[in-house]
Formats: C-alpha cells, structure tokens, sequence
C-alpha cells in the first residue's frame, strides 16, 4: 500500500487524472449551460461520438487538427440544435429525446467510421505544450503544465462558463429561464431562444470533448470509443450542482479515482480488478452522499415550456 | 337541476369521445414518424449499395411476419416491457430510474444464484429463483432510494454509477464465486455461470422457438401494475407524489417513502427482467445476458406514454424494431451501426411527433 | 437604452375580442378600453375571463379575433416583448418572479447592459433606488427574492414594470395578498402613477377598494362584457349585483359563541423560518370548541411557519402543540388528520390540490386510505364518484364533470372543492389559511357561511388570514402576530380596527 | 460415432496441414493428430457460411481475426460463388445473437459460427433442432458431445502460448525490466494470454517485474490508454494488452518510447516503430477444416485449438 503514497506515483496519477477528466470537463460543462437553462440533454453520448469522429477524419484527410476541432464543433451544434427542434420546438421529453440523439450519434458514427475509414488508424494529434516557466516548477511542473492544448482550454473553460452564467445578461436570461421560464417570458426573454442557445452551446462542447478524445489524447477513432463518457459526463453535472467549480470538482474526482484504481492494480495491491474498476462510481455516489450540499436543480429542468401554462 | 345534470353528462360524454378519438389518433402518429424515419433510412440503403425494399421487407418479416420472427419478437418484447413497468412506476412517482441496467443484472445473478443453489424441487425451485430476482432488483433499486430519500442524493447520478456497478460486479462474480466450475476444469474460463437446474426454467411456449412462459408473466404485470397504480391506495400515492409532492406532504402522504417504494418497484420490475431471461432464455448467467434491455425499457416506457397498458404495444413494437432490425442487417448485409443510427432516428421522431398531435388535439378540441 | 424618451400612451382600446379554451369561451366580444391618467378597475367572479383579457393585452394569448389598438394603431402582440415594448406592464396574479434571483437581477432580466455582456447591476440597482424614491416602494435591491414578504415581491413586480417604462400597467389581483394597510400604500403609489399620467387596470375581488380607487368600472360575467360604469355612480351592492347576478349579502348572522372544551392548545412555540432566523417566537394560543380565532398580521410576521408547524410540515424548535389533549408537537400531518384536525392551505395549487388529478381523485386526497373509498388498499370508484357528486352539488362546485382535471377549474372553485373536501370530514379542528384569497365575493360568502357552520356544529376554527374585514367578520377571538410573536388577543365584538392596526404594527395589546 | 473419419472426404490438392484436434468424447478429452487438406474442393453448389461476432468486423482484434479468415478461405475457394458469407457484427447482446444465430441455421446455411464464448449455451439450446447445419462455437473447448450434440465444432486460441512467447521476447528485451499488461476483464481468451505472457515474461529472465491492470471493459479505450500510462509511469518499457480498445495504449507506447506486443490481430502498421511483434490468429486452417468435415458428413465433435504448433497462431 505505501508504494502508492510515493511522489511520483501521486503526481502520475495526477497527470492521468488531468487527461482522463479532460472529456468530461468538455462536455459536462456544455451540459451545465443546457440544464441551467432547464433542457436535460442525455444525448451528449452521440454526440461525442461524432465530435470524435469528425475531427479525426477531416483531420486526418486535410492533415490540419485545428479543421478537424472545428468540425467537431460545427457538428456538435448540428446534432445540438437537433436537440433543441425535438426538445424545444416541439417540446418532447427530453430524457427520451436524449437516447434517441445518442442512439443515432452512436449508429451514424460507426457507420461513417466503415464506410469512410474502414478500420482504425492513427494520426499525430495536438501535441503536449510545455508552458513556459510553469513547466519547470520542480515536481508538480511536469504533471501540470505538460499537456496539449485542448486540456488547457478545457480547465479555462471552467471560470470562463461561471463568468458566463453569474456575471452576463445572457447568463441571467440563462439562470432565469432555468428556474421560471414564464417569469423570463413575461419580460419578453425568448425562452425558446435561450434554450437552443445552450443545448447548441451545449452540442458544441460535446462535440469538441469527443474531439479531445480523438485529435489530442488518444489520436485514432474507434467505434463507440466514448464508452458512456457522455452519460458519466450528465451525471456529473448533478454531482457539480450546476455549476462550473461543482462540475471540475466531479470530474477531478471521479478521474483521479480512475487514475488511482489503475495504479492500484499495477501496483499488484490485493484487490479484485472489477472491485477496483467499480471505485470511482462508487466513490462519486459516496462523495454525493457524505458531503451533505443539496444543490437545487434548476426548477424547470426537463419541463417543456408552454407559454400560458404557468 | 335535470338541466344541470344533463349538460354535465353531455360534456362528460363529449370529451371522453374526443380523449378516445385523440387515442386512437396518437396510435396512428408514431407509426407515421417511424415511416419518415424509416425513409431517411432508405436513402442511406441506396447509398451503401442495398436495396432498400428488400431491407424493409426482411424487417418486417422478420419482426411480424413469420412465426419464428414473431416469437423473437415477443421473447425481446418481454423484458422491455418488465422494465418499462419498473420505469413507468418510478416515473409516475415523480423518480427517474435509469438503473434498470444494473437492476437486471443484478436481478439476473440473484435468480441465477438461488436457483443453482438452493436446494429446492420442482416449481418451488422456479418461484424462489424469480422472487430472487425481483429482491435483487428491488435491492439495486433501494440503494438509489434510499441515498435520495435520506441523503437527497439526485437519483439520475445515482442510478446511472449503480449500472457501472452491477456490472462490475458481475464481473467479478461470474469470473470468481459464481463461474461454472466445468470452465475452470476445463481451463477456459468462460465468464458464466453453471447451466441452471431445468426445474427452475420457465417453460417453453412454442417448440423450436424461444417464446417462453416470461412473457405471459409480463402481460399479467402489466395488467397488475395498471391495477396498482390506478386502483390502489399505494398507486395513488405514488402518482400524487410523482405529480405533486408538497400537496401529497400537506395531506399525510410520507412522500419519501414513496419515492423510495417507487424506485424499490422499478429495480423489482427490472429485477424480474433479468430473472426471466435467465430462468426462460439463456438458462444461466452469463455476460452480455441484458442486452441493453435496462435502456431499451426506458424508451419503450415513454413510447408508451408511461401507462403499463400502452406499453404491451410499445414493447412489441420496439421489440419488434430491434428484432427486425438485425434481421435486416442480415439480409442486406449493411452494418449494424446503420440500424442504430435508424433507431436513434425513430425514436427521434417518435417523441418529437407528439406534440404535433397534442397540439391538433387541443385545436379541435376547442373548435368544436 | 432610452426608456423615458417613448412617448406614452394615450389610449388603448380592446374590440370585440374572442378568446376560446377547450371547452370554455373565456372572452365572448369584449369591448374595453383605458386612458392615461386613469385608474379602471375589471371586476368579475372567478373564472369571468378577467385575466383571460389582460393576458392577451400582454402578448401571453393570441385574440382568435378582436383587435387591441393603442392610440388609434391597431397592434399585434406576439409576445410579452412585443407588448413591453409598446409600453405595457403587468402584475400577474401569481407572481412572474425568479425566486432564486435577486431584486435587480429580477428586474435587470432581459434588458440591455451599460457594461455590454457584463451585467451591471449596480446601476440597477441605484435606479431601483430612485424609482422607489418616487413611488414609496421600499425594497432592496440586493436581497434575493425568495426571502422576501409577499408585499414587497409584489413591490418588485411594479419596479419591474416602471423599469420598463411601462406607461400603461396592468395589476391583476394585486391586493389579494396585502394586508389593508399595504394596500393602503399600494392605493397611494398607484394614485402617483395616475397622477403622472400613466393607465392603470386594476382589478380586484374587494369591491371597496374598486371603490375607493378607480375612476371607471368595467364588469364581465361568464366571458361577455356587462357594462363599463364611472365609478362615481355606482355603490357596493350595484357593483355585486352586476357581477354575480343576485344580491348579495355582505353581513353574517352570527349568534353568541358558545366555546367548549379546548381543543388546539399551542404553548411556547418556537420555530425557525427559511431564512434561518426564527419566525415563531414563543407563540401560546388555545382554540375552544365552537369558536372562531382569528389570526391577524401583516403578511411574513410568522402566519406561514405557524401554519406549516400547525400542520406537521415544519417542525417547531421548542414548545408544544396539543390537539384534542393529544400531544402532536412533532405528529406527521397523516397523524394530525387521523387525530381530526383539518387544513385550509394558503397556496392552494401548491400544496391544495393535485393539478393534474382530475376533480374526482382530488377530492379523497386525505381520505383515500379509509373505508368506504378503499378497501386493504383497493380504491373504490363507485363511492369514491358518489362522495365527489355529493361534493360537488353541495359546495356548488362548477365543474363540467367530475373528471375534469383540477386545475381547469377556476380558482374560487377549486377552493370550493378543497373545503368541501376538509368539511366533509368532520373535523374536530380547523386550520384555514387565507381561506378566500383571491376569491370572488360570492364565492367568499359561500365559503364563510360554510365556516361559520362548523363553528355553530361546535368544531374549533383557527382562521389565519391577512384580511382584517375576512377576520372581523368571523371570528369571536381575535389574536394578532407580529415577527413571530403574539401581539394579544382581544374579543371581536369590541376590538376596534385602530387598536388592531397598532397591534399588527407591533404595538402589545395593553389592557 | 461423430469424428470416425474426419477427413475422408476430399482429395489432397496442396500440401497437408497438420492440425491438432482435441476430441471430446462423453466428457474425457482426447488428443488426435488428423490431417486436413486445404482447401475443400470446389464444391458443387455453394457452400454457406454465417458468423455472429460480438464486436465489429473492424475491431483489430477477436471479431476481424475471424472474418478476415473466413474471407480468405473464400478466395481461396474460388470467391462468392464457391463460398457465400453472412455475418452479423455488434451482437454484445447475447439475446440478439442467439436470434440471429437461430435466423442463419433456419436458413440453411451449412455451417454458422457463434464466434464468441458467451454465445454457448444459445447454442446448445439450438443445435439440436437443427441436425443438418454445422455450428462453430469459440472461443471454447465444449462440443456438446456429452448433452448428446453431435453437430457443434468448438475453437479456441491457445492464446497463452503466443503469450508466453511475447512475454519471453519482451524479458529479454526490457531494460527497465518491467512490464505492463493491460486486459480487459480477467476472463477468457484474455486471461489466458495475460497469463501466458506473465509466465513467460517471468522465467525468460529472473526478477522481471510483471504489473497487470485491466479495465472492466472490451471498448474503453479511453481507460486503456490511461493505463498504459500508468503502466510506463511505473517503469515499464514493455507493454502488452487484449482487446479491441487496445488501439489506445499502442499510442501511449508510440508516444511514450515503449514497445507494444499485439495478440488477436497484426497490430504493427498502427505504430510500427513502436510495435515488436503481434500474435496473430489464423484461424483459416480451422475453418477448412470444418468445411470439408461438413463436406464429409461429420457435421460436429471436434474442438479445435489454435497453437503455433498447427500454425494456427503466428508472431509477426
Ligand atoms: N390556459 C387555459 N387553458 C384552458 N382554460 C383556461 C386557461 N386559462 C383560463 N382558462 C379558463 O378560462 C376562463 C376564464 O379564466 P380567467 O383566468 O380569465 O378568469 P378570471 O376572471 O381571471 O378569474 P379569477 O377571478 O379567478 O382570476 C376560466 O373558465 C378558466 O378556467
Ligand atoms: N418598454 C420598454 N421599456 C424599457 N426598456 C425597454 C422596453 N422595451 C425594450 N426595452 C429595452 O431597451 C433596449 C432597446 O430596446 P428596443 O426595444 O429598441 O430593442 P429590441 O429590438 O426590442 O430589443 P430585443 O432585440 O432585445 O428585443 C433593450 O435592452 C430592450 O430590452
Ligand atoms: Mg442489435
Ligand atoms: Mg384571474
């Protein structure tokens, strides 16, 4: 057991847990604008999917990542808008409407994967960056500051999307649409337009953590190579509290279980590899439950709004 | 007062013809979305080179139209519908279960460790092996319940980690205490347990098919859940819990109680899913044995509009998707990724096209 | 963002607007109309098709025909926004607020920054500032509105409003929750704003405040226009016979109260609100068989944690509750009903009724576990539809069937329902909050008359309600909260309205 | 009396291919050298094969090994028209295999293959109603013999053997000497040639440190990738997995300067100078086998194991 407590084990498990929660820090943060704004998109699976497909393919055919990021994201807003027409327009349940999005994300991914690549491959995705400086803090340097770009962006993206959604005017028609889309209505804020404005914000993310997935920390696409990130990602915008900081919180903790349960088992500590597998769900339902903080959800979350209904 | 009363009975009668007529109309609407679905699909077909009349037409045949494929249908339609019952409770009780996964399989492993190991003869070995799973559902179901009731523990998050879980732990049970010992002599250690006592296996309804005993036993649960949700005491707490809990609290319900018994009867119903197919299809415990049968539910559940009774239509008719589906994967030999993509599609539309029909409804509703 | 150089609006015009909902006509060729400087009061019962009108005014409905024309340009509301930017405001029944967000972010909602993307709250709030100057509504800007009182979440409506520029407002029900003497400052703010030259619509079940405020009148029954009057000309009885279409009696008979044995005893209660501080102080009380105790209070003096603890819905810090010598200080509310105590709740569609059950289901909501509605949990609908049928001819519940979902009944109605519900029941006890808030006057007798037969059957009434003429005329005890704590009590027959005023502002009874 | 004359039927065109079968007679196990002659002949009509695979016919590893093989044997028969294919990939679910698996035999295909251990017991519910079709079962030893089942073949990879092959080359070649090994979920064909190569690693060179993790899943790359990290993090220059997520870790070895072993499928062209060797699965000598035995009227009883020995497994 102490062969876990040594430095350089801490810190290789704080680098895995950097990248392993990088995905997820994508995606789980789109999901926090489309949930605070009351739209519950279980879709992000799918989309993901494709995220990382598209920006494999197109950049591996056009051999520029930066064309293939934008792909995933040009994609992820399609798919994202998709959503919102089902879940907004015509106001359908949401948590269905989401297994729909993921079944077809998942289907067409593969789908085009065979038809267009026909087998795996790789390419040389976005390389580590050393920042300057920073990289060279002795220790904790290298297992910080050593990453490629899209896992740098992801960690900004955390005070970024709280500016967003408690500094703005948009944030506050966000908030506010969230919990009581008649009161926003009422002061001609376009409920209808807001929510398609996160889900697609949110499609974009999903779509770029899929990306993440397949230009800059695994570099090739595999069918359903997400594995129900997407899912994990959903789950951990409840554990976050809707909010940002929550959100990093969960998908910290949750990957650097992961990072911490593979070097228990390279370790060669007694421990059943599935039992060691089931720790970081375990543990993020533990942590829920022993840190008593009851965020409130947004209160019309998964609600279709009608105006008149109130 | 005769006036009174007889314009009460008019309009009764009047609008329980026009929720009929909206009925049977809605009935029409989801087949109308799975067709434009269907031809979306058709254009991919021609683009991979597949003739798309040949591909419907083996669907259909193979979901609907031969004996063989109908029963498939069924045997798939059965567990969907056990756990679109177990979601549809949770869901009227104002709950979310997306555990139904892990409910199964853990459901599964129950029945399958009471049956081979209890010591039981004849049909009582059968009866503890489904009460096994059921328990074990209903306990997969109660840890999610219980984190919510006590803890205020959101139970999507919850749910979706226990589905991780259970199938971790069937990992570790089929590979370690519950692993056919024949395997381990054998030395390929195959992930599945021993062959179930034939005593405990549901029976065989049709020779030379699957259909087994399960689904008759879906059908009287569906008709079960229908009473106890609308003709029960603790069915009426669980919907004015689900519909409005602080109404419920004012008026004496023990409204977390209730949202833990609705998630409790959904990992039951989930749990019996997997009882059943292990008891009448596979006969023991293996990996792979749910068949992503815990998320199939839950869309056949809201296909079915969350009522137990419309969900014996859905269930068939989504069983009979996916039935068909791989068949036409097989006969036009496209892959199976496109019949994934065409579900994620139908079930798209489907949802979506409820709202143009609610919307029509309401419209002639009020221009009558 | 140049909110006062619109030009206001001088008058706005509604012609022969139709307006159906499923199975109801709402608004059947109405005609109405409103100027600058003038306060014009709509009156009707429950269900009249009063906010019907007014929503449409506001872009929330669409006319399916009619047309609005404001300064004699007929216009089209496709929305609140469009109808925000003609210069209309309204203050809805229930209140259009986000409970999680502060004053200023409610009222900065929607419009544009100083700060562009940035929000610039501060400001906001400095303009909230002035704008209460003006007007007398005292609020502050930074508090979060969950935490505020009734009285001034409505306060934050009208900001809302002026914020806007609006120059014609809409109040719908806006004194229903204040107390008089908050109606009072309301009626005061609402004169300045007359007076400043903007269009008022008020509309109101209390028919001395129709009175005392507005210049015109205009009366609906049943969706179709009955007459628009100065109100100059009219009295208290014309106004009632014009809206109900009988007379109607404002006064109750009440014989001497004949109190028995006690019944509610609460002793030293203590109990700890939503804001964390303590909103029941120490509050001791007895409520005897056959009679009627009024509580009195200036809306979030402690009425709805009393209330919620009275009910088992909140549990108390200290003290005790007795109720028919029955211990009940921590009883579940299924416990309190088993014990005979029944309650009136202050928010009916939250806490009443079930929206979505239909008039039927809701109607056992308390009783479904007994006999002869269930049996070893079995639910039995020929009784369950036989108890509703008599319900609902006895209380003159309308409804078009016993089926029908709850909440496309009106609001009078579905109170109609929830007391016939508790009645039916026998109480030994009961509980009512604000039992005809928002209630029409026929309604409102209906529902008093029925009250005053539980007291003469010898049940014990404790009537919570921020309506001191609702108080006065029922009640034979007369006790009055302020912050939590008990200001006195006095015997009705000689209280005075001064001396009621001077307790509910904080002053302790003296003799 | 299955297995009698196992290879009766066609004549030797090309050069005899030893393959070892293990025979299972009512339960005792029997080792038998037999013949085979590649390919069958010609046959006079066509001769159809279908196979359920859990993963895709993409998946570099267990499911594309065998798909693969059964198009190369269809070359060599002379292409569609001597030998037709039909496959249904993606069956994780073992309810939708065994329903597909039904459909093919209802059919009449000659010989349906339920390539994936946990499709045994769908198909010994249904190979007895189906008495004139061959199955194939694999990854597995049981032939149904002793249930009475006389037209099940079973296949399996002796995945250990390459394993302890690797693992040996991989001693010998780490400097660090440690090695990582990544499986999916300890079961099966997986289990089997993380032991093997754990083994071999072990006695090739005394004191090599062998660490072994796996994921609890066939698919995540992701995670398999983080545990190659983890796996050079704790020192290791050799790295080693199962599965078809492994694609992710031969990155992080290509990356982090360690070499692969690959095993199920030729790995190298992924990262070629990261990849030392793959084990790969041929399984085409067991397929013409099964083919001409069906030919010759044995419909079943043999279990055929994949060795080095029968050039069934090849390191390249
Ligand atoms: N969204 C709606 N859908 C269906 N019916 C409605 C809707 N809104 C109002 N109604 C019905 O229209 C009629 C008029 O309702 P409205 O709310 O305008 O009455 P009101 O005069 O404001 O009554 P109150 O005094 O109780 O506020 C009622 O019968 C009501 O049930
Ligand atoms: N009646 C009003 N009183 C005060 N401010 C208003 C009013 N109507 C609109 N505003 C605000 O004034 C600013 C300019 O309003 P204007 O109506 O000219 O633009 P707009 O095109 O309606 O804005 P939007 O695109 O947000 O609807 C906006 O921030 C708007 O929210
Ligand atoms: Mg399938
Ligand atoms: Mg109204």
């Amino acid at each position: 057991m102490s062969e876990l407590f040594t430095l350089p084990v801490l810190l290789g498990i704080l680098y895995s847990g950097i990248r392993l929660a990088t995905p997820y820090l994508y995606a789980a943060i789109g999901e926090t604008f489309a949930q605070r704004s009351g739209v519950y998109n279980l879709g992000v699976e799918g989309i993901m999917l494709m995220g990382a497909y598209t920006a494999f393919y197109v950049a591996s055919i056009s051999g520029d990542l930066w064309l293939g990021l934008g792909a995933a994201a040009g994609v992820g807003a399609m798919l994202g808008l998709l959503m919102a027409f089902v879940s907004v327009t015509l106001r359908a349940e949401q948590g269905i409407s989401g297994i729909g999005l993921h079944l077809f994300g998942l289907g067409l991914s593969t789908l085009l994967f065979k038809t267009t690549l026909g087998g795996v491959t790789s390419i040389s995705g976005f390389q580590p960056v050393r920042i300057p400086f920073l990289a060279d803090i002795p220790l904790l340097g290298d297992a910080l500051f050593n990453h490629n770009l899209l896992v740098y962006v992801a960690f900004l993206l955390v005070p970024v999307a709280n500016w967003v959604i408690n500094d703005t005017t948009l944030g506050l028609k966000i908030r506010a649409v969230g919990q009581n889309p008649a009161a926003a209505d009422s002061l001609g804020v376009s409920v209808g337009k807001i929510r398609y404005l996160t889900v697609t914000v949110g499609g974009v993310f999903a779509g770029i953590a899929g990306a993440s997935l397949s230009i800059a920390l695994i570099n090739l696409f595999q069918e359903n190579m997400t594995n129900g990130q997407g899912f994990i990602a959903v789950a951990l915008v409840y554990f976050g509290g809707w909010r940002p900081w929550g959100v990093l919180g969960g998908a910290m903790l949750f990957s650097l279980v992961n990072a911490l349960q593979l070097w228990i088992q390279v370790a060669g500590i007694e421990l059943e590899s599935d039992i060691a597998v089931m720790l970081p769900y375990l543990l993020t339902i533990v942590a829920l439950a022993v840190a008593v903080r009851r965020a409130q959800q947004p209160a019309a979350l998964s609600k279709p709004f009608e105006r008149g209904e109130a | 007062m005769s006036e009174a009363t007889s314009v009460v009975t008019r309009a009764a009668a009047r609008s329980a013809w026009a929720r009929r007529l909206q009925g049977w109309q809605g009935a029409l609407v989801p087949v109308a979305a799975v067709v434009v679905a269907l031809m979306i699909g058709a254009v991919v077909l021609v683009g991979l080179g597949a003739d798309p009349v040949k591909a419907y037409s083996s669907m259909l045949e193979g979901a609907f139209g031969s004996v063989s494929g109908f029963t498939q249908t069924l045997v798939t339609a059965t567990p969907l519908l056990l756990v679109g019952l177990g979601v549809t409770i949770a869901f009227r009780g104002g709950v979310i279960n997306i555990g139904g996964e892990g409910q199964l399989i853990v459901g599964a492993l129950a029945a399958s460790a009471a049956a081979l190991y209890l010591p039981l003869p004849g049909v009582l070995l059968l009866l503890a092996a489904l009460i096994a799973g059921v328990l074990g559902g209903a306990l997969w179901g109660a840890v999610p319940g219980a984190l919510k009731a006590q803890l205020g523990v959101n139970e999507i998050l919850s749910t979706i980690m226990m589905n991780q879980i259970a199938i971790q732990l069937a990992n570790y049970l089929l590979r370690g205490p519950m692993i056919d010992p024949k395997e381990v002599e054998a030395g390929t250690r195959i992930a599945q347990s021993a062959l179930l006592p034939a005593d405990s296996w549901l029976v065989r309804l049709v020779p030379r098919t699957l259909l087994h005993g399960g689904s008759i036993l879906a059908l009287v649960m569906a008709v079960a859940v229908f009473f106890l949700l609308w003709r029960t005491t603790v069915g009426y707490r669980i919907r004015a819990v689900g519909l409005n809990p602080d109404a419920a609290r004012y008026a004496g319900i023990p409204v977390k109680r209730y949202q833990m018994l609705a998630l409790i009867l959904g990992g039951a119903f989930a749990g019996l899913a997997g009882a059943v197919e292990v008891l009448g299809v596979q006969h023991r415990m293996l990996e792979g044995l749910s068949g992503g049968y815990g998320f199939s539910g839950i869309v056949a559940a809201l296909f079915g509009k969350l009522h137990p009774l419309g969900l014996i239509p859905a269930s068939v008719l989504f069983g009979g998707l996916l039935v068909g589906g791989d068949k036409m994967q097989r006969s036009v030999q496209v892959p199976d990724a496109l019949i994934v993509a065409l579900l994620g599609l139908v079930v798209l539309f489907v949802v979506g096209s409820d709202y143009i029909m609610r919307k029509r409804a309401a419209k002639a509703q009020s221009h009558e | 963002m140049n909110t006062s150089a619109r030009t206001p609006l001088r008058e706005l015009k509604m012609v022969d607007i139709v307006k159906r909902f499923p199975g109801v006509l709402a608004n059947d060729g109405v005609n109405f109309d409103v100027r600058a400087g003038e306060v014009h009061a709509l009156l009707g019962e429950n269900g009249a098709g009063k906010s019907t009108l007014m929503r449409q005014l506001y872009g929330l409905y669409k006319p399916d025909s009619g047309q609005i024309i404001i300064d004699g340009q007929p216009r089209v509301f496709q929305s609140p926004a469009d109808a925000i930017h003609a210069g209309v405001g309204m203050i809805h029944q229930h209140f259009m607020l986000v409970s999680s967000l502060t004053v200023a972010e409610n009222v900065a909602l929607g419009l544009a920054s100083t700060r562009g993307p940035r929000l610039d709250l501060d400001r906001v709030a400095e303009r909230i500032r002035g704008l209460a100057e003006r007007y007398g509504l005292k609020v502050d800007p930074s508090a979060v509105v969950w935490q505020l009182s009734v009285g001034e979440q409505q306060r934050v409506e009208i900001l809302k409003a002026l914020y806007r520029g609006a120059s014609l407002l809409v109040l719908d029900e806006p004194t229903a929750v204040l107390t008089p003497q908050e109606a009072q400052e309301l009626f005061v703010t609402l004169r300045q704003m007359a007076d400043d030259g903007h269009a008022l619509i008020f509309i109101s079940h209390k028919l001395h405040e129709v009175l005392a405020l507005s210049h015109r009148v205009t009366v609906l029954r049943d969706g179709r226009l009955v007459g628009t009057y100065p109100t100059a000309e009219m009295t208290r009885a014309d106004l009632a016979r014009l809206m109900v279409g009988r007379e109607v009696l404002l006064q109750y008979d009440r014989p001497p109260a004949q109190p028995g044995e006690t019944r509610l005893q609460i002793d030293g209660l203590w109990a700890i609100g939503d804001r964390g501080v303590d909103a029941v102080r120490d509050f001791s009380l007895t409520v005897r068989a056959g009679e009627v105790v009024g509580l009195a209070g200036v809306s979030g003096n402690g009425q709805r944690e009393l209330a919620e603890v009275l009910t088992g819905l909140r549990q108390p810090s200290r003290g005790k509750v007795t109720l028919n010598g029955r211990d009940v200080t921590h009883a579940s509310p299924a416990e309190r009903i088993a014990a005979g105590q029944c309650a009136i709740p202050e928010e009916r569609m939250r806490t009443g009724v079930i929206k979505d059950f239909s008039v039927l289901e809701n109607a056992i909501l308390c009783d479904h576990s007994h006999r002869p509605f269930s049996r070893n949990t079995v639910l039995n609908f020929g009784e369950i539809a036989a108890h509703t049928r008599r319900l609902i001819a006895d209380y003159a519940v309308k409804t078009p069937t016993a089926e029908t979902p709850i909440k496309n009944l009106s609001g009078g109605n579905i109170q109609k329902l929830i007391l016939a519900r508790e009645l039916c029941r026998k109480p030994t006890v009961i509980i009512a909050a604000q039992p005809t808030r928002g209630v029409d006057i026929g309604a409102s007798e209906y529902i008093h008359h029925r009250l005053l037969e539980q007291r003469a059957a010898g049940t014990a009434t404790l009537l919570i309600s921020e309506d001191l003429d609702e108080i006065r005329a029922l009640s034979d005890r007369i006790a009055v909260i302020f912050e939590g704590r008990l200001m006195g009590v006095v015997d009705a027959a000689t209280a005075t309205a001064e001396s009621l005023g001077l307790m509910m502002a904080g002053t302790r009874q003296t003799e | 009396a299955p297995a009698a004359a196992p290879t009766s039927a066609p004549v030797p065109t090309a050069e005899p291919q030893i393959i070892e079968v293990t025979r299972v007679v009512a339960g005792t196990p029997e080792v038998q050298v037999i013949t085979a002659t590649p390919p069958p002949a010609a046959p006079a009509e066509t001769f159809r094969v279908a196979i359920v695979m859990p993963s895709s016919t993409t998946d570099m590893a267990f499911s594309q090994s065998m798909y693969e093989g059964l198009l190369a044997v269809q070359r060599e028969m002379g292409g569609e028209g001597a030998m037709e294919i039909a496959y249904s990939e993606g069956m994780f679910s073992v309810p939708d295999a065994a329903a597909a698996l039904r459909d093919y035999a209802s059919q009449g295909y000659d010989l349906v293959i339920a390539h994936g251990s946990q499709y045994g017991t769908s198909l010994a519910q249904l190979a007895p109603e189906f008495p004139e079709t061959s199955f194939a079962w694999g990854t597995a030893l049981d032939t149904f013999q002793a249930q009475g089942v006389t037209n099940v073949f079973a296949y399996q990879a002796e995945a250990q053997q390459g394993g302890y092959v690797l693992g040996t080359i991989a001693a010998l070649m780490s400097e660090s000497g440690v090695i990582g090994i990544s499986g999916p979920v300890e079961a099966g064909d997986a289990k089997l040639y993380v032991d093997g190569f754990k083994f071999g690693a072990e006695s090739a060179k005394a004191g090599t440190k062998v660490n072994v993790s796996y994921t609890g899943s066939f698919s995540d790359v992701s995670l398999m990738a983080a545990a190659a990290e983890t796996h050079v993090a704790a020192g290791a220059d050799m790295l080693t997995g199962s599965s078809q997520s492994v694609v992710g870790a031969i990155g992080v070895a290509k990356d982090q300067g360690a070499y692969w072993f690959g095993t199920q499928w030729e790995q190298t062209f992924l990262a070629p100078e990261a990849v030392v060797a793959s084990q790969v699965y041929d399984w085409t000598g067991i397929i013409k086998d099964m083919i001409a035995s069906h030919q010759a009227g044995v419909l079943g009883g043999k279990s055929y194991t994949l060795t080095f020995k029968n050039g069934g497994l090849v390191i390249a």
